[in-house]
C-alpha cells in the first residue's frame, strides 16, 4: 500500500518538475553563452562533429513562456515577413524538416545571430541573446521540436499553420547549403 | 512612516473625500463632475436607506432587553405587532421602490446626456494600448501634423476629446479617474472615450483591466494645459529630434542606432524607426518613464536603461548589457531628447 | 528590349508563322540556364546574338544564333551580392537586358546596372544605383531612351524608397533621380511644369504632407515594371508601387506619389503629370504595370492616349497629353473597390472592407497581385486588341503591427489567397478591344497566368503558363492553336525573331518561380496557408504539375 | 404505511431496531467502505471540511497579498507569483469554497430537514464530492508548483487564450472549472429531488422551511449557470490545446462573447452562494427570535424572485466594453430591482427579531453583523448597477470593497452563524461561546477595517489587481490599515479552528434540540444515526417541532432495507417506497477515472477520446443492476 503510494507519488513529482521547469517566467535570467557552434557536423578527417549541446539552451524548448515570448518577438522582429508562419516566403520553411544550416536550437540560434550568406541578415547586436533563444525555441516549435505541452495552439491572428500543439515532431537531418540558393 | 502619521493621512483623505491626481470625486472636467453629481446623490440616497435599516436593527435588539424566556410564538398571525408590520413592510418597499426610481432616472437621464455630448469640435486623438504601456497619436489636419507619443496625454483645457481606442494584444481600459469614466480598450473593437478638461493641471490615468504581468505599472500622465501651450507643445512634438550635441550624446546616438534599441524604438529624424516600443522623440519632455513606472530624471532614466526587468519586471524592454559609460553616454543623448 | 517598342506593344511584323501553320511548330534547341529560380527574362535578339539574364547570380548569356542549336557566344557572371536575395520580396529575377547603341544594359539583384559590350561581352560600367542594405533591389529590365539608361529600384515590402534613375548610357553617371516619396525636389516636380489634371496632385510636397511624419522616407513607392516613351511628345510613363508598409493604418494619407503613373522628360526628369491609381493604398494593389502607348479613336476623334490595365482591376485609358482619366472599366471581379469616379479620378473604395487591426477581412477582389500583376500583355495593330494575361483571385486579408527594420520586410500583413468566384479557374488570356472597351474572348487557366504575351503579324498570341505549357493562341478568335509542355512552369516573357538563316522563331524562358511560382521553386511549405505571402493557401498542389527548373526553349516551323 | 403516534417502544425494541438500521444505513471502518460510502451525513462533512480547508488556504493568499500591498513599491512578492495569488484566492473561494460549502451544508442538512433517511441519488453525491477533491487539489497541487492560473478568476480572453496566457496554467483552470461544476451540477440535481420528492408526508410546499426554498432556487439556478461557464471553459480550452477560434476576434471569434458567457454564470454565482446564506439567516433568525418567519410567503417569493432577476444582470459587469448604452440602462433598472426583493427580506428578518424574543448567542450576532455589511454591500451594488458611476467605479478596489461586503457579509457571516448553530447537530457538542463572541467581534470589527477602506482607495484611483503601486498616490496608509484588519479576520478564523477543535473534544454536550429550533433536523439524535430518523416524521405545521399538537410518525419502511419514502411534489402525500442504492465503490473509481479524462487531456487532446473510455467502464459498473441487498430479516416481534 505504502510503497505503491510512494510510487505513485514519485511518479507525481516528477511530472510536477516538469511543470516547473516548463511553467517558469524567468526575466532576468542570463542568456546561454555558446560557442563553436557549426551548421554542420560533417568534419574532415572522418568523424562527425555533433553540435555541442547547451543544457540551459535546451530549457528554452522546454518553457512555455520563453517560446511564447518568442512567437511575439519572431513577428516584432520581421522574421514573419520571410519565413511567412513557418511555410516561408523569401526564406525557406521553418516548419519542415529541411535544416540549410543545421535545425538544433543552437544552431538556429547561431543562425538568426550570424545571418547566413544567401539573405538571411545577421541580427548580432540587433536582438538581445535572449530574445534570441527565445525566437530559435518558438522556431523549434514550428516543426513540432519544442516541447509539446510548452508551446502556445495558436495566436490571435490569422487562422495559420494547424495548431502547434498538434504538430507532429519532424524529425530533423541537418544538411549543407546548395549550391546557388 | 509613523502609525500616528498614517492615521492622520487616513483620516485627511476621509474627509477631504479624495482629492489628488487620480481621484475619481476630484473633478476636472464635465464627464468627471457629472458623474461626481450622481455619486454624491447616490451616497444620499443609499446612505439615508442604509440609516434606516441601522435605525430599525437596533431598535429591535434594544427592544430584546426587555424580552425573557418565552415560549415561542409560532404562529405569526398570533402576534399583535403583525398588522403594523405589515403595513411597515408595505411602507419600505414603497421607500426602496421609489429610492431606486429617483436613481434609475438620474442614472439614465446623465447617461444620456454624457452619451450625446457634442463631438463635431473635439479634438480627435488615437489611444493604443499594449502590454504595457499606452501609444497617443493626435490625429492632425494633415497626415504629416500627426503626433505621435507615449503614455502621455495632453489636453487644452475646456475643448472635448474624442478618443479612439484599439488594442493591441490583449483588453485594458483606459481610465482618468480626474477626467471621467473609464472604457475598454478590446482587440477587433473600436470603443470611444469622450473626455472635456476643465480645469489645468497633472493628473494619472491608469489601466483599469487586469491585463497580465505589469499591469500596476501601466500608468498614463494626463496634463491638461492651457490652448496656447498646448498648441506650442503640438508643433514641438512635430519636430524630428534634436541632434546630439555633446561628444557623450554622440557617444549614445551611435549606441542606440547601432544597437538593439532601434529595431524596436523611433526617434523622428534619426534612421531609427522600431514602431514595437513607445516612440522616443521627445523622451525627455515626459514627466515619467515606462508608463509611469518612474518619475522622469537622468538617474531614474539610467536605473532603467541599466536593468529595465528590475524596475518593470516582464515587460518587453530586454535587459542590454552595457559598460557604465555607455550607458551614461546613451542616458545622456536619451536625455537631449526635450 | 524586351517590350520590343516604346509603346510596349510586344507586336511583331513577322509573319511566317500563322495561325495555319503553327500546329506544326517544333524545338528548334534548347539551352539550360544552369539557375533555378523564377525565370522571368525576355530573350531578346540583336543581330546573331540572343541575349538573356537569368534570376540571381544574374548571369547574361550571349547565345550565338548562328551556330546549330544555338552555342554559347559568352557569358557575363556580375557577381551580385549574395545576401541581396534576403531582400527580394518575390524570388531574386530578372526581367531581362536591353539593347542600346551596341551596348546591353542589364539591372543586377543587389542594385547595380551593368553596360556590356554586346559583341564582346565586356564589361564597359558598374554603377551602384542603390543599397540593398535598406531594401533596393533590380529585378526590371531597363529602357534606354535618348542616352539615358532608365532603371528604378523594387523594394517596397523592405521599406524601400522608390526611385526611377536616369544613368548616362556612356559612362554610368547618374544624370537624374526622381524619387516617388518626398519633397518636389526629391520628386523633381517642379511646379511651372508640373500640370496634372486632378487638383489633388497640385499641392506642395505631397509627398511629404500625404504622409505621417518622416514616413516618406521609408515609404516604399519603387519603380520596378515597365516604363514606356512617346517620342512624339517626348514623355516617359512609368508606375510606381505600393507604398509601405501594405498594413495602410501606420501611413494615413494619399500617400503620394506611390501607386500612380507618372509622366516625365526623359532629360531631365522634371515630372508632367501623375495620376493616382489607388490612392492610400490598402492592398499592395503596386501600379506598376506596362503602359500601352495607343493613338485611337474616342468619341469621334482621335486622341493620345496610354491604356493601362492596373492590378485593382480596372482598364484605365488615360490621355497621355494631360493625364485625364478616360475611361476605367472593370475587367474582372471586384469587391475591394466600386469603380473610379471619372469626375475627381478618384478610385471608390468598398468601405466594408477596410481592414482594421483585430479583424480578418474576407473575400477581398483582387487579391494583392491583383487582377494583372507585372506580367505584360501585347497589342495587335492588325487586330487592334489587347491580349492581356490576367488573374481572378481573393484573399483574406489581416493588418497587424508592424515595425520598421532596415533590411528586414515592412509588410504588416497575412494574407490567404483562393480563387475568386467561377469554376476555379484562376488565370485567362484575354482578349480586350480598347475601343469597344470590352473583353472579346478569353483562354482560362487553372492557376495564374505569370507569364506575359507576345502578338505577330500572323496572328498567334504566345504566352505560357504555370505547369509548363506553352501556347499559340488564334489572335482573333482566342482558339488554341498549338502547346508544347516544357519543363518547368513558365512566368517569361516570349519573343519571336527572325534568326540568321531567315526563319521566324520564338523563344521563351521556362523556369517557374516569382510571387505565384515560390511555392514550387521555394519548396515552400503549403501547410501554411500564408507561406509566400498568401499564395500558400491556393498553389500547393501546383507542385505536382510543375517542377524547378530553368531552360530557354526556341521554336521555329519545320524547315 | 401508515401515520401513527409514536408508540411508547420498550428501550430493547428501540434498540434492536437501531441496530439493525445502522447495519443497514451505517458505513463501516474499513477503508473500502469509507470510500465506498454513500451516506449524505459523511459525504456532507467531506465536503465540508475539503471546503473550509480551501477556504483557509485562499485566505492565506489574501494574507499575502494585504502583505504586499501594506507598502507601497513592494518587492516582496513578483508580479508573476501575485497574479496567480489573487487568481488562485478568487478561484478557489468562489469554485472551491463557497459555492461547495453552500452544497456541503445543504447535503447535510437537506435530508435532515426533509425528514428522510437519505438524499436522493447517493452514489452520485459521492461521486461529486470525489470529482470536487480531485479538482481543488489539482489546481493547488498545480499551484504550488508554479503552474497556477494567473489570469483572474474570471480568466478574460485574450489574456487568458492561448497567445498570452503560455503554459498549462489557465488550462489547469478552466478543467477545475469543469470538475467543480460537474460536482456542483450533480449536487444540484440530488437536492431538487430530493426537495421535490423526498419531504416528510404533510410537509407540503407551503409549510418547507426557508432553508429548503432557499435551496430548491439555488440548485434550479445552478442547474440554469453552470452550462454556461463550463460551455466558456471548455470553448477557451479548445481555443488553447487544438487552436479552435472561439475568442479570435480576428477570425472571427470574439472576446466578448467570454465575459457574457462567463457573466451569465458569473453574476448568478453570487446568488448561488448567497441564497442558501438567506436559507440558514431565516432558519436562524427563527430559532432565536423564537417567532415563526415575518411574512413567510413574501419570504418565498423574494428568494424565487432573485432567482429570476439575477439571470437578467450580467450585463452590468461590463458597462465599460463599449456595449451600447442604451441597452445597458435594461441592465441598469434589473439590477436595481433586486434590491426590491433583498430590501423585503432584510426588512422582514429585522421584523422577526423587532417582534420575537430573541437571543443574542453568537449564531445571531453573526446573522446581525451579517445585516449590518450585507445592506451596505447591496447599496454600493445598486451604486455600481449604475451605468454612469460603474464607468468611474468599475475595477477598482472599491467594487474589491463591494463583493467582498456582500460576499463576505452575505455568505461568510451567515456561514458562521450555521457553523455556531448546526455545529451540535453536526458533532454533538456546542462550540464555546466566549471563543464565539471573540471570534465575532474580531471578525467584524476586522472585516470592516479590511474593507471599508477600500472604498476609499477606489474613488481614489486605485485599481483593483495590481502587484504595486506607487508611492505618493495617497493610498499608503489606508492599504496599511487594510492589511492590518486583515491580519485581525486571520487571527478571529484561527480562533475559530481553535474553538471548532477543542469544543469537538470539551464542548458542551448539546442533545437532540439544544436551541429549541423547530426544523426536523432537530427532532433526531446530535449526530444523527446513519439512518437519520428511526420513524419518518409527519409534519403539521410550517414550524414542525413547534406545533403543539403531538408529533405523529409514519411506519412501514423496512428497516431491512434501504428504503426512503417518496411523497408527491406539491403537497408532499406518501406515494411509494423507494430504493436508495447501495453503496459502492464505483462512483470512487469513476471519478479517478474522469479526473484522469480531465486531466490526461489538458496534456494530450486525444485524451478527450481515449480517456471516455477508462469512465464509461466504471459507469457501466456503477450503475449494473444488483439486487437490493436484503439483510437478514429478522422475525418481527
Amino acid at each position: 500500500m505504502y510503497s505503491r503510494c510512494l510510487a505513485s507519488l514519485l511518479l507525481l513529482g516528477c511530472t510536477l518538475l516538469a511543470g516547473c521547469e516548463r511553467e517558469t517566467r524567468a526575466f532576468h535570467e542570463e542568456a546561454p553563452a555558446i560557442n563553436d557552434v557549426s551548421p554542420t557536423d560533417f568534419r574532415a578527417g572522418g568523424t562527425p562533429r555533433p553540435v555541442a549541446k547547451n543544457p540551459q539552451a535546451a530549457e528554452y524548448e522546454r518553457n512555455a513562456f520563453h517560446i511564447s515570448e518568442g512567437k511575439r518577438y519572431y513577428e516584432w522582429y520581421n522574421c514573419y515577413s520571410c519565413h511567412a508562419a513557418g511555410g516561408g516566403d523569401i526564406g525557406p520553411p521553418l516548419m519542415d524538416d529541411e535544416w540549410r544550416y543545421g535545425g538544433e536550437i543552437e544552431q538556429i540560434f547561431s543562425s538568426i545571430v550570424e545571418g547566413r550568406p544567401n539573405g538571411m541578415p545577421s541580427f548580432a547586436g540587433r536582438i538581445p541573446e535572449q530574445q534570441v533563444w527565445e525566437i530559435a525555441a518558438y522556431v523549434r516549435s514550428m516543426s513540432g521540436n519544442a516541447a509539446k505541452d510548452a508551446v502556445p495552439s495558436r495566436g490571435d491572428e490569422i487562422k495559420t499553420t494547424k495548431p502547434l500543439t498538434q504538430v507532429p515532431p519532424t524529425p530533423e537531418r541537418s544538411e549543407p547549403p546548395r549550391s546557388n540558393r | 512612516m509613523s502609525g500616528r502619521k498614517h492615521i492622520c493621512a487616513a483620516l485627511v483623505v476621509l474627509l477631504a473625500g479624495c482629492s489628488g491626481q487620480q481621484a475619481a470625486l476630484d473633478a476636472a472636467g464635465d464627464q468627471a463632475a457629472t458623474i461626481g453629481d450622481l455619486w454624491t446623490l447616490m451616497l444620499w440616497v443609499c446612505g439615508f436607506m442604509y440609516l434606516l435599516v441601522l435605525i430599525f436593527l437596533a431598535h429591535a435588539i434594544w427592544r430584546a432587553r426587555h424580552a425573557l424566556d418565552a415560549e415561542p410564538l409560532t404562529h405569526g398571525s398570533g402576534s399583535r405587532a403583525e398588522h403594523p408590520l405589515r403595513m411597515a413592510l408595505g411602507g419600505w418597499v414603497g421607500l426602496i421602490v421609489v429610492g431606486l426610481f429617483v436613481l434609475s432616472l438620474a442614472t439614465f437621464f446623465i447617461d444620456r446626456s454624457l452619451a450625446q455630448a457634442r463631438t463635431d469640435d473635439a479634438l480627435k486623438i488615437k489611444v493604443t494600448a499594449a502590454q504595457w504601456w499606452w501609444k497617443v497619436e493626435y490625429e492632425g489636419m494633415a497626415p504629416d501634423q500627426r503626433v505621435v507619443t507615449a503614455n502621455e496625454l495632453r489636453l487644452p483645457v475646456g475643448q472635448p476629446a474624442l478618443l479612439e481606442l484599439h488594442a493591441e494584444d490583449v483588453i485594458h481600459s483606459l481610465w482618468i479617474p480626474n477626467l471621467g469614466g473609464k472604457e475598454d480598450l478590446i482587440p477587433g473593437r473600436i470603443n470611444s472615450l469622450l473626455l472635456t478638461p476643465r480645469r489645468e493641471g497633472e493628473y494619472r490615468g491608469q489601466c483599469a483591466e487586469f491585463c497580465g504581468l505589469q499591469h500596476a505599472k501601466m500608468a498614463l500622465d494626463a496634463t491638461v494645459m492651457n490652448p496656447d501651450a498646448f498648441t506650442r507643445w503640438r508643433q514641438q512634438q512635430l519636430t524630428p529630434a534634436p541632434a546630439p550635441s555633446t561628444p557623450e550624446q554622440i557617444r549614445g546616438h551611435e549606441i542606440f542606432m547601432s544597437g538593439p534599441c532601434a529595431a524596436c524604438h523611433q526617434i523622428a529624424g534619426t534612421p531609427a524607426s522600431g514602431q514595437t516600443g513607445p516612440n522616443l522623440t521627445h523622451l525627455a519632455s515626459r514627466r515619467t518613464i515606462a508608463a509611469g513606472a518612474r518619475p522622469y530624471s537622468f538617474e531614474d532614466l539610467r536605473d532603467w536603461l541599466r536593468d529595465p526587468q528590475s524596475v518593470k519586471p516582464g515587460n518587453h524592454m530586454p535587459v542590454v548589457q552595457l559598460s557604465d559609460s555607455d550607458l551614461n553616454a546613451l542616458t545622456a543623448y536619451l536625455d537631449s531628447l526635450k | 528590349m524586351p517590350s520590343r517598342d516604346y509603346a510596349n506593344t510586344r507586336y511583331s511584323g513577322l509573319d511566317e508563322i500563322t495561325t495555319d501553320n503553327v500546329a506544326k511548330l517544333q524545338v528548334a534547341f534548347t539551352f539550360a540556364t544552369g539557375t533555378l529560380l523564377g525565370q522571368e527574362s525576355a530573350p531578346i535578339v540583336i543581330g546573331d546574338t540572343l541575349y538573356f539574364v537569368t534570376p540571381y547570380p544574374n548571369i547574361l548569356y550571349a547565345v550565338d544564333l548562328t551556330q546549330p542549336g544555338g552555342a554559347l557566344k559568352w557569358k557575363f557572371d556580375p557577381k551580385p551580392a549574395a545576401a541581396s536575395q534576403g531582400v527580394a520580396c518575390c524570388q531574386p529575377v530578372n526581367r531581362g537586358p536591353t539593347y542600346y547603341n551596341g551596348r546591353i544594359f542589364y539591372n543586377t539583384l543587389d542594385a547595380h546596372t551593368v553596360a556590356l559590350d554586346a559583341e564582346t561581352g565586356q564589361l564597359l560600367w558598374k554603377t551602384r544605383v542603390g543599397d540593398f542594405n535598406y531594401g533596393d533591389t533590380f529585378t526590371m529590365a531597363p529602357l534606354v531612351v535618348k542616352n539615358k539608361v532608365l532603371v528604378g529600384n523594387s523594394g517596397a515590402e523592405f521599406g524601400a524608397r522608390g526611385w526611377l534613375a536616369a544613368l548616362d548610357a556612356s559612362d554610368g553617371s547618374i544624370a537624374w533621380r526622381a524619387f516617388t516619396t518626398g519633397p518636389d525636389s526629391d520628386v523633381l516636380i517642379d511646379h511651372a511644369e508640373f500640370k496634372p489634371f486632378y487638383p489633388q496632385y497640385r499641392g506642395k510636397d505631397l509627398g511629404v504632407s500625404q504622409w505621417p511624419p518622416e514616413h516618406w522616407k521609408i515609404g516604399g513607392g519603387t519603380v520596378w515594371g515597365w516604363i514606356s516613351y512617346d517620342p512624339e511628345l517626348d514623355l516617359i510613363y512609368y508606375g510606381t508601387s505600393n507604398p509601405s508598409p501594405w498594413n495602410h493604418e501606420v501611413r494615413p494619407g494619399d500617400n503620394h506619389w506611390t501607386n500612380g503613373i507618372f509622366a516625365r522628360d526623359p532629360d531631365t526628369g522634371k515630372a508632367r503629370w501623375f495620376y493616382q491609381f489607388s490612392p492610400h493604398d490598402l492592398w499592395d494593389h503596386s501600379a506598376v504595370n506596362e503602359n500601352l502607348i495607343l493613338d485611337m479613336q474616342w468619341q469621334g476623334q482621335m486622341r493620345k492616349v496610354v491604356v493601362r490595365p492596373e492590378r485593382n482591376g480596372y482598364m484605365y485609358v488615360i490621355d497621355r497629353v494631360t493625364g485625364e482619366v478616360l475611361a476605367a472599366d472593370a475587367y474582372t471581379y471586384i469587391t475591394a473597390s466600386k469603380g473610379v469616379d471619372l469626375k475627381t479620378g478618384r478610385l471608390i473604395y468598398n468601405e466594408d472592407k477596410t481592414p482594421s487591426q483585430g479583424r480578418v477581412v474576407r473575400e477581398v477582389c483582387p487579391n494583392s497581385p491583383g487582377a494583372k500583376d507585372w506580367t505584360p500583355s501585347s497589342f495587335s495593330k492588325r487586330t487592334g486588341l489587347i491580349y492581356m494575361p490576367h488573374n481572378n483571385m481573393c484573399m483574406d486579408w489581416e493588418v497587424k503591427p508592424v515595425s520598421y527594420i532596415a533590411g528586414t520586410g515592412y509588410i504588416g500583413v497575412n494574407a490567404r489567397f483562393y480563387p475568386g468566384p467561377g469554376d476555379g479557374n484562376v488565370g485567362e488570356l484575354m482578349a480586350w478591344d480598347p475601343v469597344a472597351r470590352r473583353k472579346l474572348w478569353g483562354v482560362p487557366e487553372r492557376w495564374p497566368v505569370w507569364s506575359g504575351t507576345a502578338v505577330t503579324a500572323g496572328d498567334v498570341v504566345f504566352y505560357g503558363n504555370l505547369e509548363g505549357w506553352f501556347k499559340a493562341v488564334h489572335a482573333q478568335t482566342g482558339e488554341v492553336l498549338w502547346q508544347f509542355k516544357t519543363a518547368s512552369g513558365i512566368i517569361g516573357q516570349p519573343t519571336t525573331f527572325r534568326g540568321p538563316d531567315g526563319r521566324q522563331y520564338v523563344a521563351i524562358l521556362s523556369g517557374i518561380g516569382g510571387w505565384a511560382g515560390a511555392m514550387v521553386s521555394g519548396e515552400l511549405d503549403e501547410r501554411d496557408p500564408t507561406a509566400a505571402k498568401g499564395f500558400g493557401n491556393m498553389v500547393g498542389e501546383l507542385k505536382k504539375q510543375s517542377g524547378i527548373g530553368g531552360m530557354l526553349y526556341v521554336f521555329a516551323l519545320p524547315r | 404505511m401508515t401515520t401513527a403516534l409514536p408508540r411508547e417502544a420498550d428501550p430493547a425494541e428501540i434498540t434492536a431496531q437501531h441496530a439493525q438500521l445502522t447495519r443497514t444505513w451505517g458505513t463501516g471502518q474499513s477503508l473500502f467502505e469509507r470510500l465506498a460510502t454513500v451516506d449524505h451525513k459523511i459525504v456532507a462533512r467531506r465536503y465540508v471540511i475539503t471546503a473550509f480547508v480551501f477556504f483557509v488556504l485562499a485566505g492565506v493568499l489574501a494574507l499575502l497579498m494585504r502583505i504586499q500591498l501594506a507598502q507601497p513599491d513592494s518587492h516582496l512578492i513578483d508580479p508573476d507569483r501575485y497574479n496567480q495569488l489573487f487568481t488562485m484566492h478568487g478561484t478557489t473561494m468562489m469554485f472551491l469554497f463557497a459555492v461547495p460549502i453552500m452544497e456541503a451544508i445543504a447535503v447535510y442538512l437537506v435530508p435532515l430537514m426533509c425528514g428522510t433517511r437519505n438524499i436522493s441519488f447517493p452514489r452520485l453525491n459521492a461521486f461529486s464530492y470525489w470529482v470536487f477533491l480531485f479538482g481543488g487539489v489539482m489546481i493547488w497541487i498545480a499551484f504550488l508548483m508554479n503552474a497556477g492560473p494567473e489570469t483572474g478568476w474570471f480568466s478574460y480572453v485574450p489574456l487568458a487564450g492561448p497567445e498570452y496566457s503560455p503554459g498549462k496554467r489557465t488550462d489547469f483552470w478552466a478543467q477545475m472549472v469543469t470538475f467543480t461544476e460537474v460536482a456542483a451540477l450533480a449536487v444540484a440535481v440530488e437536492l431538487i429531488a430530493t426537495i421535490l420528492k423526498q419531504r416528510a408526508p404533510g410537509m407540503t410546499l407551503a409549510r418547507m422551511p426557508l432553508f429548503l426554498w432557499a435551496m430548491l432556487v439555488t440548485s434550479f439556478m445552478v442547474i440554469i449557470a453552470m452550462p454556461a461557464v463550463m460551455l466558456a471553459s471548455s470553448f477557451l480550452i479548445a481555443d488553447r490545446l487544438i487552436g479552435t477560434h472561439f475568442f479570435n476576434p480576428v477570425e472571427g471569434g470574439d472576446a466578448l462573447l467570454w465575459q457574457h458567457l462567463f457573466w451569465f454564470f458569473g453574476h448568478p454565482e453570487v446568488y448561488i452562494i448567497f441564497l442558501p446564506a438567506l436559507g440558514m439567516v431565516s432558519s436562524i433568525v427563527i430559532t432565536f427570535a423564537r417567532r415563526t418567519i415575518f411574512a413567510y410567503t413574501l419570504m418565498v417569493l423574494a428568494l424565487v424572485t432573485t432567482g429570476l432577476l439575477a439571470f437578467g444582470l450580467w450585463v452590468h459587469h461590463m458597462f465599460a466594453t463599449g456595449l451600447p448604452h442604451l441597452g445597458s440602462s435594461f441592465y441598469t433598472a434589473a439590477s436595481m430591482m433586486i434590491a426590491i426583493p433583498s430590501g423585503m427580506q432584510i426588512f422582514a428578518w429585522i421584523a422577526t427579531l423587532w417582534d420575537g424574543k430573541p437571543r443574542f448567542m453568537t449564531p445571531l450576532l453573526f446573522v446581525i453583523g451579517f445585516i449590518v455589511i450585507f445592506v451596505l454591500g447591496g447599496l454600493t451594488g445598486v451604486m455600481l448597477a449604475s451605468v454612469p458611476l460603474d464607468l468611474q467605479l468599475h475595477d477598482t478596489y472599491f467594487v474589491v470593497a463591494h463583493f467582498h461586503y456582500v460576499l463576505i457579509g452575505g455568505a461568510v457571516f451567515p456561514l458562521f452563524a450555521a457553523f455556531y448553530y448546526w455545529f451540535p447537530k453536526f458533532t454533538g457538542r456546542k462550540l464555546s461561546e466566549r471563543l464565539g463572541r471573540w471570534n465575532f467581534w474580531l471578525f467584524f470589527i476586522g472585516f470592516n477595517v479590511t474593507f471599508f477602506p477600500m472604498h476609499i482607495l477606489g474613488l481614489a484611483g486605485m485599481p483593483r489587481r495590481v502587484y504595486t503601486y506607487a508611492d505618493g498616490l495617497g493610498w499608503e496608509s489606508l492599504n496599511l490599515l487594510s492589511t492590518l484588519g486583515a491580519l485581525m479576520i486571520g487571527a478571529s478564523v484561527l480562533l475559530f479552528i481553535v474553538n471548532a477543535a477543542r469544543s469537538l473534544k470539551q464542548g458542551e454536550p448539546a442533545g437532540d434540540n439544544p436551541w429549541g429550533a423547530s426544523t426536523l433536523e432537530w427532532a433526531t439524535s446530535s449526530p444523527p444515526p446513519p439512518y437519520n430518523f428511526m420513524h419518518i416524521p409527519v409534519v403539521t405545521g410550517r414550524e414542525a417541532l413547534w406545533q403543539p399538537e403531538p408529533r405523529q410518525v409514519l411506519e412501514g419502511l423496512s428497516p431491512a432495507h434501504r428504503e426512503v419514502l417518496c411523497t408527491s411534489a406539491l403537497a408532499a402525500v406518501p406515494d411509494i417506497r423507494q430504493h436508495s442504492a447501495e453503496p459502492s465503490i464505483w462512483p470512487f473509481w469513476t471519478a479517478i477515472a474522469t479526473a484522469i479524462w480531465f486531466i490526461a487531456s489538458i496534456f494530450d487532446a486525444r485524451a478527450v477520446l481515449w480517456g471516455s473510455l477508462p469512465v464509461a467502464v466504471c459507469l457501466i459498473a456503477w450503475m449494473w443492476p444488483t439486487p437490493p441487498r436484503v439483510l437478514q430479516q429478522r422475525t418481527a416481534p
